[in-house]
């Protein structure tokens, strides 16, 4: 399909365009997005301000917010807001990420599964099927056997060929395959629900008329139907970007991603969530960003699925 | 005393981008047993107007500014919600203009009729079925005992609409508001539901206030016409007074430019051509009537004879040869049998270079199959489309998408809407690699909107922008871009105004002239069909019945099934009026 | 079409929660009073048959259902009382290496059939049988004969009496491996190995003597009549156990002797572990063979047993319960009418079931509770040591600790009391050697916490200031309290070394892998004793051991060990073992960082309950008294 | 009907033996065996143990193998690290997963789908608001978080609750509501969505005319097709809800099946693992051609489905 991607990105610029205008007057879109700035903001740029995320200070564990620790420190004495925002980093992008490649997935393979219809489809769909019970665990267990070694040696190549930082790099090659096993598992639910919403356009006369004006069927799939299958799959997937987070501490727990002393939001409230009786800010702090996040990302979801739902401007 | 009188009706819509008055400042009566008719053209404010009536508007954004509507001595617009639910559905009963979804189809037909008896009167389930059941056959539903249980979707549209008018005669109302109720049917069904309406009148008492676009029907049904434009009521009055003698610019214009069977000339008369309305920045309208319309118009007449133009036939372009598209149903789930249905059942036809076919035919009678058919849209069981001199196989389809095009019945649903006007009519020149880089690309596109009638402000918005007669042309646009010989049109006037209709017909003959282009012209509609074709083909069941020159078609039908659509067209010239006014 | 349904069941569920509320009570007090001990147990049982499980959690089932030769006291450790024998003694005091165990005649069991000498052979040739595939068999391999009928070195038994061998040379046979070979080409003879060849086979390679690559040092001779040897024996359809010349013997029913390859002082201590208890013949016969792994006898109404105890309900992964034994010898000093035991893997909703008056004993307690219930519930709270060392392996054959320096270095760097205070917080001792301190034993003093040292030996290494040193990889698990040490160690390395530790959590089975292929530099490990003796710390260290998997190995360590398995004497047996402790000290294959102790929660009302090392807490002795005053939290 | 049912019938076989294959290679992958144990066993033990389990044999005899006895003796295997038949064990935790899951669906249907009717009705109002930031909160928090909150804010005073255990009718309310709270969550998002679509069609309309009142108008008009998706959704959920979650379980000591998964990927039980993952897919087949079948009761449209021929 040569003009499937190209022409998708064409596609986008107007298709946002048209979009951003009506976002900016939906005041919770604009408010989350702005929440979600800052967030990015503080995550990204302030903390190369903050204190070592990682210096360890076993006498002054769980010390109470003071001008020195903000948030106080944790069970090892670790500034808990240098911390959080560091955790920001990894989690956000592994929300993003991951949720960028099982929507990139999901789209294209319920997209294809609904649009070819038939056989295709019962096919597609019982793959589905399948992976979805295939036990996670030991994928996890798998992948981590097997990319734990590539990782490292790709590690050892950026740094011989490209001159990388190595502490950087590895940190890079570890937090990758986290994306691509999140990723991989998160579209099966996605791709059921584009393959509903196609079902539904594929039937619409406008993609009868491109058959009828002899546009190949990637072309149609890829500049009719898909661009109108967006924003419910939108709203969607802001709602499984909590779920990847979380997965992500699993993950983490058993080897496939952030490698400790490093955190992640997961992990802090993975952990925090057993000091419950003691030091419940260990779970709250975390918590509130991870939630505040999320809550403006669903927001900023559903702003984005009315501003491109044209239907909606339509009196 | 009138049974139900409006009074300087207001209702306004509050939205951000301001302030729509959709019904601004209307009044009328409706007497007991008496049919109104209230026609307009879309955006007129005559569904508005019903639904304020019934407080069925959502609100916001809809607000009623001012006026009252009584009814029994009570106003309607102000009574409390529980007392105004008694009211509807048991007085005032509504009729919705598309009977498929309008009727819920999660719900048994049966179900959905028997409700308003069990929500207003207390009776048992039993009676309130057999009542039903009763009214069902009462309005024509054959074996309603039995297909009663069935859903929406297995009723045809003209049972559907049956349905519903039962649904809201089942509780004897008082008052019947009709929105659109034939709009969507078919010639021959109409007929049948304003027959039923009639009698309902006549036997029950009942009057009905009769909403639609459609000159003709009011003129079949209507004892008084109320005629609304931009939210005002322009004129009022008996129909033969309005229909012998308008006054109003607007009206003149309307009964204008519906083509009838007389219709003799060439380019139809619009609207525009008698009313030239001004719009203040406030939002008031002044509407001002152009001098010598009428005379324009019999200008028009003499100048036009119809065939003085028409070159004689060089070739045959299109030859369809014993064509056989079967669906079957049933592969679903939850389906015990399964069955065959022959859509189009061993159609023989061919059109000439340049000339138009027209095809009538009611609603699945497989009109519509046969054209997508013809263009490979849909997989033909058997059967040979010749397409100038070479037989059109399903592998080389894609050449062929190029000279052959088509254009739909909803300009809304056929246009992607998420693509620009532009992407959307530079997009066939890419794919077919119509001329030479964008700027050149660009130049057509423009020459393309600027011949249909747009201009290239429009490139950057967006189908929702549009209105319907304008999305038509932009379809037409975009059948145009890939500079085809052939073109199905699949009733793509039906579902506009009559004075919208007018402009793309006369666009699509202006095209024709000017290309060259030939038509296979789907529409239910006879007189449109008249109107537009050299040749007809009537359609039934999958099968032609009849094929002549147009002319010759509807002044001697030949087919039994010819004559009877022929006969349900709602007559509206003054000689049936009068005479119908005589027998009343 | 769904709510009248729902609508039941939530009616139903606030019924029962009503009636249930007017019962105030909670579930620690009901059974107080009915003299039912509660107690958690981490997990599901893998099974109750003390001849295939291997686990904490399944012994302390089994030490309530079965009795051995002798029981352990309630509060002393190292203390052997009475259990199905009266009286047991060393055939020679001096040289302790076979040993007289009377039992008593009115032992049975609780079906009623009695409980002879003939029982426990028949449980020792059970746990000896190949196909039971027992994961502890080795614990019988004191006793004579044991190892290679267990091993089925079938050419060794063969031709150890025959006056063709030397006897340098049989001696000598035992070490030559005629076993499975892994590492052969799949199908080949060796592959299975000849001691477990059939006839046929054997006959094939009389035929064909390239078929089967023998050992070197076997002469053309010797190999003739070892495959002439194996074929008789495979031919006459006999059974290994009628070669060799057991250890253990009945001269009457009431009178077990046994016969052990070497002197041991502490085998009494040994009968304690429960793969020394009897089964009951006939009911493991009655359900299966011998050698069947897999039968029905140890299901709920199969289950026949010895102890105090015998099993009353076992649903699955929910409970399981056993209540007292009317037939058991000592009835009436039981003090217990029943033990129930929860599977509760999860460390906080043991607490806070315990919290929450459901239990009496919990099995842990989370490093994080422990404040907590300090400040609240300061009397349960219990902390004892425990009989278990918690130390970092390291990977002798990596660079850079193939360094004994590096090696020690890196110990010196751990700042133990820091670790043990702000981070364990449950009152560990740091290690100041491999052994836990216990009985007799002088505990070793060697690892201590010396920064400037530490520095000092690793520039002597060669790395000054950590300059130079790799990339570290410390392999550790999946569990929070793992992650957390690591942590603080990775900074420790870091503070004090300068050294880059990369922090490699795995869940347990695959972080026990990487360990067997050698496939770390440091990796967090631990060892909890199995018998009160050094040896259960010291033996694993030895070359080819399946624990050792640090790569070292010391022919000096291997010839202590050997003289300590020669002396009779206790105390000079000590001694020698405390050298090989210092010498393993000194090389610090592994660095020591704590001696485990035992944190968990412990109910007033539980009488009897003393601290001991192995934590195996004789439940006869166990009473409950009921407290007057017992609320919930809050 | 039959055809359609014989069709997935097969389809579903295929299902399973794809599913088979891949978690069977998959657990062969993993590194590390049933008997990795840190207790020195010997290599004669190991060897006598794999042979007891048929792990001696080649790849591809045991990859038949396993099927074969699912067929020809309906046996699951046995599992290595509880050592009792794969069969018992999903016998004996299921029926508690079921209850669990029955409940926790039983807590998101009647949670779920009100709040999402009412923040539908309410649209753009504080209620909409506020009942979708709940169901926020539901999908935002972990049953790590929410499970040991219960515990201790609500079951320690409670009387009648227990912390956690599993032998009253009671002790099913705390896992059940943390178990169902994610999916009463998305439930109520979907209902909501649905439901709005259903309002904006034209037969809402109809049905006011018709003078029904409000509620009536929800409830029989729109609920039915503003459930469909909730209801495609349910199919896998379902599916997922009663085969346990490991989380819910050991936090409130339930003997369900979904430890199982956890449990047998960390100890190599392949066959546990095989057993349970066939299990969990027969319950996905089944149950979206359950859900596949309630959709059409739900939307009598879809039982008609027309294809060229």
């Amino acid at each position: 399909m040569p003009e499937g991607p190209a022409s998708e990105f064409e596609q986008g610029s107007s298709l946002w365009k048209d979009a951003r205008h009506r976002m900016g007057q939906n005041k919770f879109a604009m408010g989350s997005l702005c929440v979600l700035g800052l967030m990015i903001l503080l995550c990204f740029a302030m903390a190369w301000f903050c204190k070592d995320p990682n210096k360890v200070n076993l006498v002054n564990k769980f010390a109470a917010p003071s001008e020195e620790h903000w948030f106080g420190t944790d069970a090892l004495g670790r500034d808990l807001f240098a911390r959080i925002l560091y955790g920001g980093q990894v989690s956000i992008l592994v929300g993003l990420i991951a949720t960028a490649v099982s929507v990139a997935i999901g789209i294209i393979y319920g997209a294809i599964s609904g649009f070819i219809g038939g056989k295709t489809d019962a096919v597609l769909m019982r793959i589905v099927d399948t992976l979805l019970a295939i036990p996670f665990l030991v994928l996890v267990i798998v992948l981590q056997a097997t990319l734990s070694n590539f990782s490292g040696e790709v590690t050892q190549w950026i740094v011989d060929s490209w001159g990388w930082d190595k502490q950087f790099t590895s940190r890079l090659t570890n937090v990758v395959p986290l994306f691509f096993a999140l990723g991989l598992l998160g579209w099966l639910t996605l791709s059921r629900i584009v393959r509903a919403q196609v079902l539904a356009i594929k039937e619409r006369e406008f993609v009868e008329a491109a058959v009828a004006l002899g546009y190949s069927k990637s072309r149609i799939l890829f500049r009719h139907v898909i661009p109108n299958v967006l924003g419910p799959t939108i709203v969607y997937s802001t709602l499984t970007v909590p779920g990847f987070i979380m997965y992500e501490a699993i993950l983490s727990f058993l080897g496939l991603g952030v490698e400790s002393p490093n955190s992640s939001w997961g992990v802090l409230i993975k952990e925090g969530a057993n000091f419950l009786e003691t030091e419940i800010q260990l779970l709250l702090l975390p918590g509130l960003f991870f939630s505040l996040t999320l809550f403006s990302l669903n927001f900023l979801g559903d702003g984005l699925r009315d501003a491109l739902d044209v239907k909606a401007s339509k009196d | 005393m009138s049974l139900l009188e409006v009074k300087n009706l207001k209702t306004y819509f509050h939205t951000r981008a301001g302030t729509t008055r959709a019904v601004d400042d209307v009044s009328f009566s409706i007497n007991k047993g008496e049919i109104v008719g209230v026609v307009g053209e879309s955006g007129s404010g005559k569904s508005v107007t019903c639904h304020t009536m019934l407080g069925l508007l959502p609100s916001p954004p809809a607000k009623v500014e001012g006026g009252s509507v009584t009814f029994d001595d009570q106003n309607l617009l102000h009574l409390p919600l529980p007392i105004l639910r008694a009211i509807r559905g048991k007085r005032i009963s509504m009729i919705f203009q598309d009977p498929m979804s309008c009727l819920n189809p999660y719900l048994p037909i049966l179900e959905q009729v028997v409700e308003p008896i069990l929500t207003h009167e207390q009776t048992s389930r039993e009676e309130a079925e057999s009542r039903a059941i009763e009214m069902m056959i009462k309005v024509g539903i054959r074996d309603a005992e039995t297909r009663a249980r069935s859903y929406p979707h297995q009723f045809s549209g003209g049972m559907r609409q049956r349905a519903m008018i039962a649904m809201a005669l089942v509780t004897n109302p008082d008052l019947l508001l009709a929105d659109e109720p034939t709009t969507a049917l078919d010639v021959t069904v109409q007929a049948r539901i304003l027959q039923i309406l009639r009698e309902l009148r006549n036997d029950l008492g009942v009057a009905v206030l009769f909403v639609t676009h459609d000159l003709g029907v009011v003129a079949d049904v209507a004892d008084r016409v109320v005629v609304m434009y931009r939210g005002k009521v322009v004129e009022q009055g008996s129909v033969l007074s309005i229909f012998e003698n308008p006054s109003h610019p607007y009206v003149k214009g309307l009964l204008a430019c519906r083509p009838t069977f007389e219709t003799k000339y060439r380019i139809l008369p619009t609207v525009e051509d008698f009313l030239h309305a001004e719009e203040a920045k406030d939002g008031s309208l002044t509407l001002r009537e152009r001098p010598n319309a009428m005379e324009r118009l019999s200008n028009l007449e003499n100048k036009h004879d119809p065939k003085d133009f028409r070159r004689e036939p060089e070739q045959t372009l299109l030859e369809v040869k014993d064509l056989k598209v079967h669906f079957t149903s049933g592969s679903g789930f939850l389906r015990k049998t399964r069955q065959t249905v022959k859509a189009v059942d061993g159609v023989d036809l061919s059109i000439a270079k340049g000339k138009t076919l027209g095809l009538v035919g009611e609603s699945g009678c497989g009109k519509t199959t046969l054209g997508r058919a013809i263009l490979g849209l849909v997989h033909a069981r058997s059967g040979i489309v010749r397409y100038d001199g070479a037989v059109l196989q399903a592998s080389d389809m894609r050449s062929y998408r190029k000279r052959m095009q088509i254009i739909f019945q909803d300009p809304y649903a056929s246009l992607n809407p998420r693509l620009t006007i532009e992407q959307a009519l530079t997009e066939p020149l890419t794919v077919h690699q119509i001329g030479s880089g964008s700027s050149d690309r660009r130049e057509r596109v423009v020459s393309l909107l600027e011949e249909v009638g747009l201009s290239s402000a429009h490139l950057l918005r967006y189908p929702h922008e549009f209105s319907g007669g304008q999305r038509q042309r932009l379809c037409v646009a975009r059948a145009l871009a890939v500079e085809p010989e052939f073109l199905v049109c699949d009733e793509c006037v039906s579902a506009m105004d009559v004075s919208v209709q007018a402009q793309v017909l006369n666009l699509l003959n202006e095209l024709q002239e000017s290309r060259n282009l030939t038509y296979l012209f789907i529409s239910h509609d006879l007189s449109v069909v008249k109107f537009v074709s050299d040749e007809v083909a009537v359609m039934q069941a999958g099968r032609i019945v009849e094929t002549n020159e147009a002319e010759a078609l509807y002044r001697q039908p030949k087919d039994p099934y010819t004559q009877k659509l022929l006969d349900a067209v709602p007559k509206s010239d003054l000689k049936e009026l009068r005479e119908r006014q005589r027998r009343n | 079409m769904k709510v009248p349904f729902l609508a039941e069941v939530v009616l139903l569920l606030t019924c029962a929660s009503l009636m249930n509320s007017c019962s105030e009570r909670t579930a620690v007090e009901q059974a107080t009073e009915e003299g039912i001990l509660i107690i958690g147990n981490t997990s599901e049982p893998k099974g109750l048959d003390p001849h295939i499980v291997s686990g904490v959690l399944e012994s302390n089932v089994i030490r309530a259902l079965f009795e051995g030769l002798v029981e352990g006291h309630p509060s002393k450790d190292g203390v052997a009382l009475p259990g199905v024998a009266e009286k047991w003694y060393p055939v020679d005091e001096k040289r302790p290496d076979e040993w007289v165990f009377e039992l008593r005649k009115d032992a049975q069991w609780s079906d009623g059939a009695p409980l002879t000498a003939d029982d426990f052979l028949f449980s020792f040739r059970r746990l000896l049988t190949p196909e039971l595939a027992s994961d502890y068999s080795f614990m019988l391999y004191y006793v004579r004969d044991a190892e290679p009928y267990h091993k089925s070195q079938r050419s060794y038994l063969l031709s150890r009496k025959d006056a063709n061998f030397t006897t340098e040379w049989w001696a000598s046979l035992k070490e030559i491996d005629f076993g499975p070979n892994e590492e052969a080409p799949e199908d080949s003879f060796n592959f299975k190995g000849l001691d477990f060849l059939t006839a046929k086979e054997l006959e094939a390679i009389q035929g064909n003597p390239n078929l089967f690559t023998w050992p070197k040092g076997v002469s053309a001779q010797i190999r003739t009549r070892l495959l002439k040897k194996n074929l008789a024996f495979a031919k006459s359809g006999k059974d290994l156990w009628d070669l060799i010349d057991f250890g253990a013997t009945a001269p009457d029913p009431h009178t077990l002797k046994i016969k052990l390859n070497s002197p041991l002082p502490f085998l009494p201590e040994i009968t304690k572990h429960y793969t020394w208890y009897p089964v009951p013949r006939h009911a493991v016969l009655k359900h299966g063979k011998i050698g069947d792994r897999f039968t029905a006898w140890t299901k709920p109404e199969n289950l026949v047993c010895n102890g105090a105890f015998f099993l009353k309900s076992w649903r699955f992964n929910d409970h399981i319960e056993v209540a007292r034994n009317p037939r058991y010898w000592d009835e009436e000093n039981v003090g217990l009418n029943g033990i129930r035991y929860l599977p509760i893997s999860n460390l906080y909703t043991e607490a806070r079931m315990y919290y929450d008056g459901q239990m009496h004993v919990t099995y842990s307690l989370a490093p994080e509770l422990i404040e907590h219930s300090r400040q609240n519930y300061s009397a349960d709270l219990r902390n004892e040591l425990y009989l278990g060392t918690y130390f970092i392996r390291t990977n002798v054959t990596h660079e850079p600790f193939t360094d004994s320096r590096v090696r020690l270095a890196f110990s010196l760097s751990l700042d133990q009391e820091s670790l043990i205070q702000n981070v364990l917080k449950g009152g560990q001792k740091p290690a100041g050697g491999l052994v836990p301190p216990f009985g007799d034993y002088p505990a070793a003093k060697q690892v201590r916490f010396d920064p400037k040292l530490a520095r000092e030996l690793l520039a002597e290494a060669g790395f000054p200031n950590g300059e130079g040193l790799p990339d570290i990889e410390f392999l550790t698990t999946d569990k929070e309290t793992s992650k957390a040490v690591a942590e603080a160690l990775q900074s420790m390395w870091k503070e004090h070394l300068g050294a880059t530790i990369k922090i490699k959590q795995l869940e347990w089975t695959s972080y026990i892998t990487s360990m067997f292929d050698k496939d770390y530099d440091l990796a967090a490990g631990g060892w909890i004793g199995d018998y009160l003796d050094p040896l259960t710390f010291l033996d694993m260290w030895m070359k080819g051991t399946g624990n050792n998997r640090t790569g070292w190995h010391s022919e000096e360590f291997e010839r202590l060990l050997a003289q300590a398995a020669e002396t009779g004497k206790p105390q000079d047996r000590y001694d020698i073992l405390s050298q090989a402790e210092s010498l393993f000290l000194k090389e610090r294959p592994i660095l020591p960082v704590y001696w485990y102790t035992r944190n968990y929660l412990l109910r007033p009302e539980v009488k009897g309950w003393h601290p001991l090392v192995l934590d195996n807490h004789p439940y006869k002795f166990i009473r409950l008294e009921s407290s007057p005053t017992m609320k919930k939290e809050g | 009907m039959i055809k359609f049912l014989l069709g997935r019938l097969m389809q579903g076989i295929l299902v399973l033996f794809t599913l088979y294959t891949i978690t069977f290679f998959l657990a062969k992958a993993m590194p590390g065996e049933p008997f990795t144990s840190e207790k020195n066993v010997s290599a004669e033990t190991k060897a006598n143990i794999r042979k007891l389990y048929g792990l001696d044999r080649p790849l591809w005899e045991q990859y038949y193998v396993y099927p074969k006895n699912i067929i020809t003796e309906g046996s699951l295997g046995i599992s290595t690290s509880k050592g009792r038949p794969v069969k018992d064990i999903i016998a004996q935790s299921f029926p508690n997963s079921l209850i669990l899951g029955l409940c926790a669906l039983g807590f998101a249907v009647g949670i779920g789908i009100p709040i999402g009717v009412l923040s539908a009705v309410r649209k753009n109002s504080w209620v909409d608001w506020s009942c979708m930031g709940i169901a926020m909160i539901g999908i935002c928090v972990p049953s790590f978080t929410i499970g040991p909150l219960l515990q201790i804010y609500l079951a320690a005073h409670l009387p009648g609750l227990k912390v956690a255990g599993w032998g009253s009718p009671q002790d099913v309310i705390l896992p059940a509501f943390t178990l169902g709270l994610v999916s009463a969550a998305y439930l109520a998002r979907l209902t909501r969505g649905g439901i709005l679509e259903v309002l904006s069609q034209d037969f809402v309309r109809t049905a006011q005319a018709k003078g029904l009142s409000p509620s009536k108008v929800i409830i029989k008009h729109s609920l039915r097709g503003g459930l469909i998706p909730a209801v495609a959704y349910l199919g896998p959920a379902f599916a997922a809800l009663i085969s346990g979650s490991f989380i819910v379980e050991t936090i409130f000591q339930v003997p369900g099946m979904g430890q199982h998964f956890v449990n047998a990927a960390t100890t190599r039980d392949e066959f546990l693992l095989l057993g349970i993952s066939l299990f969990f897919g027969f319950l996905i087949v089944v149950m979206n051609l359950i859900a596949d079948l309630l959709t059409g009761f739900l939307d009598p449209r879809v039982r008609i489905a027309d294809n060229p021929e």
